[in-house]
């Protein structure tokens, strides 16, 4: 029984950490303490465990096919109708799976949360005992939610963790439950994610509609024989529904409203959950379905356009906010958007690769940041920060080295990854990927533009914050400390990981001549499907040339370069910064616009959200009075027949009955008249009476 | 002459029924009762040489008896009582009531004619003279009639006696002055 | 037919009746901890009476098991016939576990008349009892009117203000359905008999009997227009238990006025009879009427779905909330049953536990609330969770389970219904996920505006967490959900005889009404004689 | 020649007559006379069927209606003595009172 045997123990540490934190420490309120060990030791394990497995695998297994361990048989649903025709049972496992995809993933996955839980137990600490437990049991909760996602061997499991990881971002967003935005903070994540599992359960049901199996090496193996285009309908559709799932979790242009909301969780939940893991599943489940997507041009094409679209967008808007954490977020929504562009060119081992190592300076600037919050007592607006490099060395070092990372300066991970990616969008334009050559150009032009901003805004967020003076009130300025070593550690792990993170796993061997020193796309490789072999995306050789790619990253590093003296020149120089304060009155609709994040939630509240209760009041009052009325009227109709019956019975048979009692009365009244003593009456009224006789006798006769 | 002769029987009837019915309109129209008991009395006599007609001496001789004499000295004997104590004996008719009394009583004739007329079909097997005879041998219509009375028709004749004696007491408690009535004046007057 | 064990049967479904017996005539009205120990005990043995049916229902043995069969009117051909299948087996365990919950939840809910009330609530578990284990169709049509009478007594004494109405409401609403059911079950003992002289049809000429599995054999035979007529009546009776779209009406007020308990049990197991009669007696007995009625019901189901979300979002009173939500299960539920294929029918089966459970839950939840606050309005209350975190935890259990969240029951339920319902039209799978995401956003919304916020209103500031009694009615809930939800699979194997046999009994339906979800038919000529031996298209 | 007809038209004039008699006069005599014209009528009828039947009975009979006559008008005279003392009148329409 070898580690990788055990896999499914991974996702269990931190499930038991969680029950351990949450029903014991929770309930009986343990001290901090406890809390803090039982959490440590559980993702601890994942993470010493994790790798152990990985490396074991990697070790003593072929790479090329991924070691699927099932756990139980979970659901059986009988044998079921295909849309393929012919039947096909239903059978889902809890099954785990170590491949390339899924190695990369815990590894990074379980080192970034460790580091994070490190780092908590010092940012949390101002907390009660029972918040505290179970802030942790959460965090948790959503290390054994993301494991199960990351290894998950079929669309299920995967989504099992899905909807897991969607509940504990619910939890942790909604975790300062008292204040009433971070509540609502909290359901609209939920809620988006919703909508986005909606598109994802019917991907589920039409994988198993056309292929009876849900199982990912079932499919890949399905995929990879079928060369007809009988399937490309399918997987389009599959594809795109997919895809829906990964915007809402991934905040991608119509459904990323709620991660700029998302801010409002604490800052370590903020780094972990939206920016390192969390958001970057619908990354990983793209490169994860690669084989629908390159079979549907379509569906590439539709993840590419919004990857880029987004990224651009949301660089804009983290132009303009003054809210550190509120940069971060939008500047997640951009680096996601990369992301998902590099999928959409084919590069899904590139977009891997950005994942992992925008997890690390991510993960680095959310720390800082805050670390910055925690030391100026909570206060996020950079207008009130400045000059913090006195005060915090440590953290304004850590700051800055992930800062540089980002805005994609070479030699570090930041850099390696965007440039690979946007010279695979622009080997994309190149080549004509299924003839869409023109797009892919322009989202490379936009992709370009984007570093540019991200540059920009990431240097402004730290000449903000770290240089100039403290704009923060005297008080604030007092107790400016740097911040205990749990928390700076992590940071500085997390440096570190950005500096030599992007040449030790990716190293652009492609510059260099030394296509296998790029140790991810070697790795990745056989998980691609028709990376070897028919591929039309990207032929063995390079159609770019050796000359271009070097040109390439002479323009990105330029155009970085750019966006960073800007910056410089407009926040660094002058501390009032008049210059870009001056820009805002030249062009006050274009600030506006950037600074409400173009009206889109309130565009979101009055259509949508404003709709459904609209419409859901309608349907209570139609359902009161319409379909009660129907149950009421039958009532009335009732009611009504009864009443009539009881008027009908009343009149009409006492009618008849008073109206006897009446007629007898005047009919006495006439024949008294008669029994007046007039013996000659009587006398003639016995003639007539025998009169009346002889006639009836005779008539009869 | 002869005709007379002839038809003697016929004639004899014709007059005697015209009487009849004269007498019979005087007892009615006649304002004052005693006319109308002469007339009354008259009738009887007419009725009474019907009978003989008839073959029914025996019953001529009672009718005369028992009515002429007995009934109508009764009727007089009343008349007399009622005229002495000065009573109003005028406005003789209820003149509302004539027109429909004759209707009625026309009705009633007509139907009582129609179920005699049906009748006068019957047929009896003895004829006229059958009236007279007693086993056989005429005697008479008094012997016929009584041998048929004491035997045949005892028991009415004795129920009749009986009807007869009820009477008899009957006027006489009318007739009395007894002290019950008197009582029922002083009660009344008190 | 399993006759061992058979005794157990007939003791489940009467201990109940011995112990209201014995508390109408051995306890007096004032010593109420008598009563409530003695309802208790006695619900309590029902239960444990009904775990040895889970372990000794042989999966693969006869239909029905723990048969007995015992002469009741001869003449008629009625007979007292007890028996069970797995499916049924589920259903029994549910209304024992709920019904043992219901009592012991009842202590502090009822001041009132307390004796009445505990054999009220076990006559009406005997009534729910006799109806899953009736074979007989007129034992079935006895038991589901005595079902009737306690409710109505349970809503119409110890109810809400406007309890009468509610209560008259629910019993003229479900008498109606249950009449014209009683229409359908005489005309199909007739057809089967000695036929209908009336309408000149002529009957099959069997004995007369009302046993339901002799009825299934005839099945086939049954003329299809006869067929839609049973149905008809069939459907009306059930579809106002369900309740499903039109006649949904009865539901809120019933659940809005009912006690706590008296909701827990409505909503646990009695909405289960409308569906439970659809699968025992509408699908196998009316092939042919089923199959066609699989559109106009498939779109009912839908509108239920997405109608009862919407109008749950409406609300503010919380009952009526979860009673519109339930609304919304249940047309997953039937969604998933006429969706006519195996993994449809496994998860309405499986969800309609699951919704006894959550909804079940919730109604406890929402009684523990009232019990303390005696209002049910969502206004009244915000920031709960700081005062009442243990209840709050519990509440985030359930309301998860029923929005249907992964390792929670709900999940698996709905995951087969719609995938069953994509097998059979893939804009069916298309609606009704659509209402997964609704029934997230009401259930979050009324979860949001209740639990967090600050504590606002100073009434709530005084609320005490939950004893351990009251945590103990709903920790058995939540085991099972969890149960279910991570490990269905000995559920799934129990129902699976059950699904098997309904779907081979509706496959003997006639060509012409052939099963439309086999997306291309072979070339099977349509028009040639219909009684010619049905061929099996497809495979 | 003279047939029972003749007698039986006879008596129907006078019993009508009589009839009138008893229902139109007020005075309380006139009306027995009228009544005592009626017995006249009937008995005629009887003879006259007695002679053209041959039997007997019918003069029987006549005999018997002359006795039941006479012991009716006896009656009949006392109440007018009876009613003459209580009323002093012997008219018909004031005796229209059951009480004495």
């Amino acid at each position: 029984m070898s580690f990788y045997d055990l896999i499914w123990l991974v996702p269990l540490f931190p499930l038991a950490g969680a029950l351990i934190n949450g029903l014991v420490t929770h309930q009986l309120g343990l001290k901090k303490s406890v809390a803090n060990i039982v959490a440590l030791i559980g993702s601890g394990l994942a993470l010493i465990w994790g790798w152990a497995a990985v490396l074991q695998w990697y070790f003593t297994e072929d790479h090329t096919v991924s070691y699927v361990v099932k756990v139980f048989s979970w659901i059986s649903g009988g044998d079921l109708p295909l849309l393929s025709g012919g039947t096909a049972p239903l059978e889902v496992a809890a099954s785990y799976q170590v491949d390339p995809t899924s190695a990369v993933m815990v590894c990074f996955v379980t080192l970034v949360g460790f580091l994070i839980h490190l780092y908590s137990v010092g940012y949390m600490h101002s907390e009660s005992d029972k918040a505290y437990s179970r802030y942790f049991s959460y965090l948790n909760l959503f290390m054994f939610a993301m494991l199960t996602l990351v290894l998950g061997s079929n669309l299920l499991v995967l989504f099992v963790g899905w909807e897991g990881v969607g509940l504990c971002s619910y939890l942790l967003i909604g975790f300062y439950y008292e204040k009433e935005w971070c509540a609502s903070a909290g359901m609209k994540a939920f809620i988006v994610n919703r909508i986005g599992d909606f598109g994802f359960l019917l991907a589920i049901f039409f994988t198993f509609g056309w292929f009876g199996t849900l199982e990912f090496s079932e499919l890949f193996a399905v995929l990879s024989q079928h060369h007809g285009d009988a399937l490309v309908g399918a997987a389009t559709i599959i594809g795109v529904l997919l895809f829906i799932g990964a915007i809402g979790k991934s905040a991608q242009i119509p459904l990323f409203v709620w991660l700029p909301d998302a801010m409002a969780g604490p800052t370590p939940v903020s780094a972990l959950i939206h920016a390192a893991t969390m958001v970057t599943a619908g990354v990983y489940m793209v490169a994860r379905c690669n084989f629908f997507y390159q079979l549907s041009p379509n569906a590439m094409l539709v993840v590419a356009v919004i990857g880029g679209v987004t990224a651009i967008f949301a660089a804009t808007i983290g132009l303009t906010q003054n809210d550190i954490k509120k940069v971060l977020a939008y500047s997640t929504v951009s680096q996601l958007g990369y992301m998902f562009l590099a999928a959409g060119v084919g590069a899904y081992i590139a977009a891997i690769f950005h994942v992992v190592t925008h997890a690390f300076f991510k993960a680095c600037l959310f720390l800082g940041s805050g670390s910055v919050i925690h030391a100026c007592g909570g206060e996020q607006d950079m207008r009130k920060m400045g000059g913090l490099k006195k005060y915090m060395p440590k953290t304004y070092w850590t700051f800055l080295i992930a800062t540089i990372a980002i805005a994609g300066i070479p030699p570090l991970a930041g850099f390696v990854s965007k440039d690979a990616i946007l010279a695979k969008a622009f080997e994309a334009g190149y080549t004509d990927l299924n003839g869409f050559g023109g797009a892919y150009y322009g989202l490379w032009i936009l992709g370009l533009c984007g570093a540019a901003l991200t540059a920009f805004y990431m240097f402004r967020l730290v000449f903000m914050t770290f240089d100039g003076a403290f704009r923060g009130g005297e008080e604030a300025e007092h107790h400016l400390h740097e911040s205990p070593w749990t928390m700076t550690l992590p940071l500085q792990v997390l440096a570190f990981g950005s500096v030599i993170g992007g040449l030790l796993i990716g190293f652009p061997g492609i510059l260099f001549h030394k296509e296998n020193w790029n140790f991810i796309e070697g790795f990745m490789g056989p998980m691609i499907l028709g990376a070897h072999g028919h591929g039309a995306a990207h032929a063995g050789g390079h159609a770019v040339s050796f000359g271009l790619e070097w040109a390439l990253v002479g323009l990105s590093v330029t155009v970085a370069a750019a966006g960073i003296l800007v910056a410089y020149r407009w926040y660094k120089t002058d501390p009032e910064f008049s210059i870009p304060n001056a820009m805002a009155e030249r062009f006050p609709f274009a600030y506006k616009l950037l600074l409400n994040k173009y009206w889109v939630d309130e565009l979101y509240d009055a259509t949508i959200i404003r709709g459904t209760i609209g419409l859901a009041r309608f349907c209570w009052e139609f359902d009161a009075r319409v379909v009660d009325g129907v149950v009421n009227g039958t009532r009335h109709v009732t009611v009504g027949t009864s009443f009539l019956s009881g008027i009908f019975d009343l009149k009409v048979i006492d009618g008849i009955v008073n109206l006897i009692g009446t007629i007898n009365q005047t009919a006495s009244r006439y024949f008294r008249r008669l029994q007046v003593g007039f013996t000659q009456g009587y006398a003639m009224v016995m003639v007539f009476g025998a009169a009346l006789l002889l006639a009836v006798f005779f008539i009869s006769f | 002459m002869d005709f007379l002769v002839s038809h003697f029987a016929e004639i004899l009837f014709y007059i005697l029924a015209a009487l009849a019915v004269l007498g019979s309109v005087g007892v009615i129209t006649l304002k004052n009762p005693v006319n109308a008991a002469l007339s009354l009395l008259g009738t009887f006599f007419i009725v009474a040489v019907l009978f003989v007609l008839q073959h029914a001496e025996f019953l001529a001789a009672v009718q005369v008896m028992v009515y002429a004499g007995g009934i109508m000295v009764l009727f007089l004997f009343v008349i007399m009582l009622v005229s002495v104590k000065g009573l109003k004996t005028q406005a003789a008719f209820l003149s509302p009531l004539v027109p429909v009394a004759i209707i009625g009583a026309i009705l009633v004739g007509a139907l009582i004619t129609s179920a005699v007329l049906l009748g006068v079909f019957a047929t009896g097997d003895g004829g006229p003279e059958a009236l007279q005879m007693v086993d056989g041998a005429v005697l008479g219509n008094t012997e016929a009639v009584g041998m048929v009375l004491y035997t045949k028709y005892l028991v009415p004749f004795e129920v009749v006696s009986v009807v007869l004696l009820v009477a008899m007491i009957g006027a006489i408690v009318f007739g009395r002055k007894d002290r019950f009535i008197e009582e029922q004046e002083g009660e009344v007057g008190s | 037919m399993e006759t061992q064990y058979a005794y157990l049967l007939n003791l489940i479904c009467f201990v109940p009746l011995v112990g209201a017996l014995f508390i109408v005539f051995f306890l007096d009205k004032e010593n109420s901890r008598a009563i409530k120990m003695t309802a208790t005990v006695v619900a309590g043995l029902d239960f444990v009476l009904s775990l040895p049916l889970w372990f000794l229902y042989k999966t693969d043995g006869a239909e029905f098991q723990f048969v007995t069969k015992l002469d009741w009117i001869p003449s008629v051909g009625v007979q007292y016939f007890f028996g069970v299948d797995g499916f049924s087996v589920l259903l029994i365990l549910l209304t024992t576990l709920l019904g043992l919950i219901a009592v012991y939840s009842s202590f502090t809910a009822i001041a009132h008349r307390e004796k009445e009330y505990y054999v009220f609530l076990l006559l009406l578990q005997v009534g729910m009892l006799g109806v899953f284990c009736s074979l007989d169709f007129i034992l079935f049509y006895v038991f589901w009117e005595v079902m009737l009478v306690p409710m109505y007594f349970l809503i119409g004494v110890w109810g809400g203000p406007r309890k009468l109405y509610a209560a008259i409401k629910f019993f003229l609403f479900t008498l109606v359905g249950s009449v014209l059911m009683l229409i359908g079950i005489l005309a199909l003992y007739f057809y089967n008999s000695d036929g209908m002289a009336a309408i000149g049809l002529p009957g099959l000429g069997n004995a007369p009997t009302f046993s339901i599995p002799s009825l299934y054999e005839i099945a086939p035979q049954v003329p299809p227009e006869l067929q839609f007529w049973i149905f008809l009546a069939f459907f009306v009776g059930f579809a106002i238990k369900v309740p499903m779209f039109p006649f949904h009406t009865w539901l809120p007020d019933a659940h809005v006025e009912a006690p706590t308990a008296g909701s827990v049990i409505l909503a646990g197991v009695l909405l289960k009879m409308g569906t439970y009669g659809f699968i025992r007696l509408s699908l196998p007995l009316l092939p042919d009427a089923t199959i066609k009625a699989v559109g106009w019901i498939g779109w009912l189901s839908i509108v239920a779905i997405i109608y009862g979300a919407l109008v749950a979002m409406a609300q503010k009173d919380m009952k009526k909330l979860v009673a519109y939500s339930s609304v919304s299960h249940m047309g997953f539920i039937t969604l998933g049953m006429f969706a006519l294929n195996e993994a449809g029918l496994r998860g309405s089966i499986l969800q309609m536990l699951n919704h006894g459970i959550s909804t079940g839950a919730l109604f406890l939840l929402v009684g523990l609330i009232y019990e303390r606050r005696h209002n049910r309005m969502i206004s009244e209350y915000g920031g709960i969770a700081k005062v009442m975190p243990i209840y709050a935890m519990f509440f985030l259990v359930i309301t998860l389970s029923s929005i249907g969240l992964p390792t929670l029951n709900g999940f698996i339920g709905e995951f087969l219904i719609l995938i069953g319902a994509f097998a059979h039209k893939w804009w069916w799978a298309l609606f009704a996920t659509s209402g997964i995401v609704l029934g997230a956003g009401y259930m979050l919304w009324m979860y949001q505006r209740v639990f967090f916020g600050e504590l606002s209103n100073e009434k709530n500031k005084g609320l005490k967490d939950l004893n351990l009694r009251e945590q103990w009615t709903i920790i058995p809930l939540i085991i099972l959900a969890f149960w279910i939800g991570l490990y269905p699979k000995p559920f799934l194997d129990r129902m699976a005889p059950t699904v098997d046999r309904v779907m081979e009994r509706v496959a003997t339906a006639r060509p012409e009404a052939a099963l439309p979800m086999v997306v291309h038919v072979s070339a099977v000529d349509q028009h040639e004689e219909h009684d010619e031996a049905a061929t099996e298209h497809g495979e | 020649m003279i047939t029972a007809t003749h007698y039986l038209a006879l008596s129907l004039v006078m019993f009508t007559l009589g009839l009138i008699g008893v229902m139109v006069r007020r005075n309380f005599i006139t009306v027995l006379m009228s009544l005592e014209l009626i017995f006249n009528a009937v008995n005629l009828n009887l003879i006259a069927f007695s002679f053209r039947l041959g039997d007997l009975s019918g003069q029987i009979l006549a005999i018997f209606v002359i006795t039941v006559a006479a012991a009716e008008a006896a009656i009949g005279l006392g109440l007018i003595i009876a009613l003459t003392r209580l009323k002093d009148t012997v008219i018909l329409d004031d005796a229209n009172e059951m009480r004495s």
